[in-house]
């Protein structure tokens, strides 16, 4: 066990794979000498090799397509997109290639060794173009894993799992945690379950639904309920796809309540799915309605970052809402 | 960096390229002679009539299986016709475990590897021993015995997954290479540039082979490009780059033996751009005669590859009329017999559906699964595939 | 009025656009002299040249790209996709351009004027790539306009209305209507609003929502539901983004029930969204759980297509299990 | 199709360009004084101290920027240190209403045509005067005004639409150009690809003008491309192209009016590539001593493009040292000053929160809107920047 930040866990996560196994290879822009610019990558280059540490052209749909190459080939490519929102121009290899690529070819092929990194999130200052949380867009697409850690121990141990999961998974990264989250990690190898939620507080009145960085914001907000009385159930979806709505379903049937959050704009967001499976599951046992919080139905501001987040102050007001319903 | 000499010049000077235009090279004229400066590759007889028995094969198979569409036995088909030696001479220059990863065109290649007429018919009716469970429309095919990518229709992405793959390859050190066979259409993808830069700046075991079949769908080359072909890109990117006479077996073969040289001795990819015609229409769905004339096709038809390496063969006594004519029938039977036989196949059960989208299935689409039976059995006769699969219950 | 389908619609709106503002622009794959390959734009090249109507290379990005550039300019491109699955290369240009241009410069620059065509959607033996119903990858971006349009009618006023938007529109066309959907349409100029239901039959017992090809399937389970006695009000939802709440719900808030269908897998499908945001809306009258009748969680399939998609019987089940629950 | 002419060749000869490598075009030595073949372009005094002033500006405010970024008074800036000749010398060749596209290290061309100094603390503070309205991180200028597109982050997406934009001006027939500028690494982008092929092929009025500094971030060029830099893909297009040393002015104004003749007079779309090098770090956020050498950065600095300017005109008496010397002081001092300025003005109003999403606010993100106004009315200390704004509101 040490105490490190995020992006310590997830290097020594890397680091952790790549020294078990040598058809582990990281790559992406800025990742070599430089160790990225987050430094997520520090020292693998110095450490395993420039074949398996290294710069790529700049050119997101080259790195993904190239990585699923990598992966059909039998190799563990794990693919820094510097940041999430420069994954787009890589959209249609990972929504019409990687997704696909096993159930076209009834199982011939897979790239299920493919990892794909990326900072995402607001949260520090970045606009339009350095804090988009694009999860829901990949939510839509059978086939992948999307996963997103709430803390440096989450991180590596999520990280390791979606390495070693045969099937292609998104890891994205809550930057804004990078640094400033820090906690216990155990040295070594050890393995967090893909598609299974946590619960991280058990509670009566409402349960309370996020990931990623949203989780301290809603521990936050939780805080601020208690001393009102309120009693929450507080769950990190960890992964978005394939999602346990086994678990947040059985928690809802028992507090009837459900408030969701998460950065991204509401529309389309990845609140909508769950709000509408559980809707369905736990309609007889639902005392209010589904409450999503979430970023405005807006590109990402910057001046304005703050009033546009759903901070815990906003959501502590719905939890209070949905009880009070 | 940017440190590297270049000479200086002291007036603006533009070039477009068009002062290097890249020759082509060829070996066989139509009559099945060689140029007079030409030298054959070292291709014995047997690798010899290999060769030829799979341009038949696939020329066989193209025309039986456009006239099974035509009949409706078949909801679509592609033919590779006047393009196979572009696709099969290049395939026979290769180990035939190096890795090929094709457009869609290029059932040359799986018929020079000898996927069966069996293989290609499960595939194209889509039954139940199709490898691809009956997802994909036909002519896309794949097979992992025979180192052949399942087809994928979104262009071009195979283009930058060949450089991934080719790099898996050098890593392994097992001494092989990919092929990657592409359009000159599917050669303005943005994937495109991307795997062939990265494949010369990663130094991979990957040959870049461009059909340059004159069209995409209905695109003429000249709205596609304005350069001189596709070939000087790879000189942009530092790529050992050729242009040869797709129509030309003993040329392709050549060339792709010395790209595989490079490509595996010293990884340095090749670009290798064949200049051939889609000698029939796109496909089934599509009808060339409002895009282009006539005189042109018939032009092209004067240039059949096929029919130029019958002339090289005959020449050298390798092979006779008598064969091919008992070849072409044979094959015309096998393929008919087959054909009838996979069309009498089941389809694929009804759980294929839901596998292989996961390695395993996950808890919410098996539920989905279940309802979808349930729904079925309710409904039998709305559903005649697959009623008799759910009978009974799960 | 004449009597045309969905293409020669479809074709009769460009040529009324093109002749009206010679601002307007169509090109794509195969766009030009050939007409496309469903001839969408038959003869638009030949009575407007080849500087209005055009082939471009074969680069959905680069279309993309260069329509933006070209609304940008003022003028008004009409930019077609071959098929929506092959939208994908295009996102970035999409997501992160025409949906931000006018955001992101204050209002200085827009891409108002652009339109993009593409057929979408299954039943065709299409199977993975020739299938997809892409509307929710897009619905999750605020900046952009999705429409489906129903019939020839809708198909030719939503077009002009789109193309008139002072907004980016993705026009997604259900190409099985293509042929097979026919109806007078009036010749000359008319638009139909984006952002609006229609409601196409009023009902009390349970509210049907679908849009584009899903509407013939909705109107054949109606037909079975009422010999059953079940009384249904049936919306075409027309524009996904943005989409008509307050339509939706006020008959939502009348019949306590709502089905919604749609060809796209479940999960991140915009019936979600729908969903969550009408339980939100009507929950104290709805009087059973808000039911999705869509695709599989999976990539579209061939041979077994017709298991895969909502056809009329499924959405008629739905329909008497949200009446009776 | 497929029909051009090109030369036969009967052996396997691969090309990778490098014979046939693109030369730099320059006219003025480090010194000030031209290469004895070089021919000044026709730069009048008033032009050539527009020019000079728009460098000097540059410089200056980077100067200033930088370090107010040091200082915390900024979260980020860019630095166009060491490429203020390609920009300026490309810009100055222009028409001013000439469309500019750029990237994000271009505030040269800005400065040149006339972006105040209030224009742009007021954007790098995200005022209630930034044109962009306070969304868009510092350095993402923009002007209708002046003919400048507001930036964007996502790399290269600028350069199809570049492409598209030129096509409108054809259309229009108003006699304009675009310009769009880009990185070396931007290059590596499929949307160069597609801009660049579009261009050639519908033949629109646009100049690619290539940065090619050195480096992307971290990433030097020989990670980026293997083959001769940028200049060769654009014949690749068969699209008219240069290499010009990009730390010399008169070399990337002379460049650039011939590119822009052939694009608007005859619709030649070209490719320039300038070379030059990022002398500061790559933003504010980064830091270059770990990827490159003092010894490189000093190599470059002794080829600094401004002084180079400096020279040239001090030698032809058309500025003095007691003028730069006043100029300097005086950029200093306004930049200081206007800077305090903008620090102090309120932030956008909160509207500008959900305004320029579509033309009209729908009404689904009006309701959010009232709910955020109605939540931070409850709140109002934890929102001060706007809290101001919801007080006695509806
Ligand atoms: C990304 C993508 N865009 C469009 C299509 C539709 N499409 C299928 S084949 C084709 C033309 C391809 O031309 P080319 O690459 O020259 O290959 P050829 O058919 O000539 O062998 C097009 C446009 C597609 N399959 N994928
Ligand atoms: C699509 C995309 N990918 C990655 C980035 C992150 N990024 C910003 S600048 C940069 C390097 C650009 O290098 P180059 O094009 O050479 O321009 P220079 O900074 O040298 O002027 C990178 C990788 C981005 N902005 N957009
Ligand atoms: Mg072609
Ligand atoms: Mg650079």
């Amino acid at each position: 066990m040490a105490e490190m930040n995020m992006l310590q866990a997830i290097n020594n996560a890397l680091d952790t794979a790549m020294a078990a196994n040598e058809r582990v290879l990281c790559f992406g822009e800025d990742v070599g000498v430089f160790g990225g610019v987050f430094r997520a990558t520090s020292n693998l280059q110095q450490k395993y090799g420039r074949d398996r540490c290294f710069n790529t052209p700049l050119v997101e749909q080259g790195i993904v397509g190239f990585a699923n190459g990598l992966a059909a080939q039998g190799s563990y490519p794990v693919a820094e997109i510097q940041f999430a929102d420069y994954i787009f121009p890589a959209f249609d290899q990972i929504v019409n290639e990687s997704a696909k690529f096993r159930y076209r070819s009834g199982n011939l092929f897979d790239v299920g060794g493919l990892t794909i990194r990326a900072p995402y999130g607001g949260g520090i200052a970045g606009g339009l173009y350095h804090s988009q949380s694009p999860e829901a867009y990949f939510a839509h697409t059978p086939g992948l894993n999307v996963v997103v850690p709430r803390n440096p121990h989450q991180a590596k141990g999520l990280l390791l799992g979606a390495i070693n999961d045969p099937n292609p998974t998104l890891f994205f990264e809550p930057k804004r945690l990078y640094r400033a989250s820090t906690g216990e990690v155990p040295d070594g190898e050890y393995q967090l379950p893909l598609g299974k939620a946590e619960v991280l507080k058990e509670g009566t009145d409402v349960t309370v639904l996020g990931w990623g960085a949203q989780m301290e914001v809603i521990d936050k907000a939780v805080e601020m309920t208690e001393k009102d009385g309120i009693s929450c159930e507080v769950i990190d979806l960890r992964s978005i796809l394939p999602w346990d709505r086994e678990t947040v379903a059985a928690s809802v049937l028992k507090t009837g309540r459900l408030v969701i959050t998460h950065e991204a704009p509401m529309t389309g967001g990845f609140a909508g799915e769950i709000a509408a499976a559980i809707q369905e599951r736990c309609f007889l046992y639902l005392e209010s309605p589904i409450t999503r919080v979430t970023g405005l139905d807006t590109p990402f501001p910057l001046v304005l970052e703050k009033e546009h987040l759903p901070n815990h102050l906003k959501v502590y007001e719905a939890i209070r809402e949905s009880v009070e319903f | 960096m940017t440190t590297r000499k270049s000479s200086t010049v002291y007036s603006p000077v533009f070039t477009d390229g068009s002062e290097h235009r890249i020759p082509t090279f060829k070996l066989l004229k139509q009559d099945g002679s060689l140029y007079k400066n030409g030298r054959a590759p070292d291709l014995d007889k047997a690798e010899a009539r290999r060769i030829y028995h799979a341009m038949v094969t696939t020329r066989v198979l193209d025309e039986r299986m456009l006239a099974a569409q035509r009949q409706g036995r078949l909801s679509f088909y592609m033919q590779c016709t006047g393009e196979e030696a572009a696709v099969i001479g290049s395939t026979a220059a290769l180990s035939d475990t190096d890795m090929i990863m094709a457009q869609y065109r290029e059932q040359g290649a799986l018929a020079y590897r000898g996927f069966t007429i069996d293989e290609f018919m499960n595939q194209l009716f889509g039954n139940d021993r199709d490898y691809g469970k009956g997802r994909q429309m036909p002519v896309h095919y794949g097979s992992d015995r025979l180192h052949y990518m399942t087809i994928s229709s979104p262009l071009a992405t195979q283009i930058s997954q060949a450089t991934g793959y080719a790099y898996g390859q050098k890593m392994a050190g097992d001494g092989a290479c990919t092929i990657v066979y592409f359009g000159e259409g599917a050669a303005s993808e943005g994937d495109f540039h991307a795997g062939l830069n990265m494949a010369a700046v990663h130094r991979v075991p990957a040959i870049f082979m461009c059909r340059n079949n004159g069209y995409a769908i209905s695109t003429p080359v000249v709205e596609q490009y304005a350069g001189d072909g596709i070939a000087p890109r790879g000189s942009g990117y530092g790529m050992d780059t050729i242009r040869v006479d797709g129509n030309d077996i003993l040329a392709v073969y050549q060339a792709t033996e010395a790209a595989r040289r490079l490509a595996v001795e010293d990884n340095r990819p090749v670009l290798i751009e064949a200049m051939t015609y889609r000698l029939a229409a796109h496909s089934s769905s599509d009808d060339p005669s409002g895009y282009r004339s006539k005189d042109e096709e018939a032009t092209w038809h004067s240039k059949d590859p096929i029919l130029r390496m019958k002339y090289w063969l005959e020449e050298r006594e390798w092979w006779s009329e008598s064969e091919e004519k008992a070849l072409q029938e044979s094959l015309r039977r096998e393929v008919l017999d087959t054909m009838k036989q996979a069309q009498k196949r089941p389809p694929p059960p009804l759980e294929s559906l839901i596998t292989d989208v996961y390695d395993e299935v996950p808890p919410a689409l098996d539920e989905q699964f279940d309802r979808l039976k349930a729904h079925i059995r309710r409904h039998p006769d709305a559903y005649p595939k697959s009623a008799a699969h759910v009978q009974g219950g799960e």
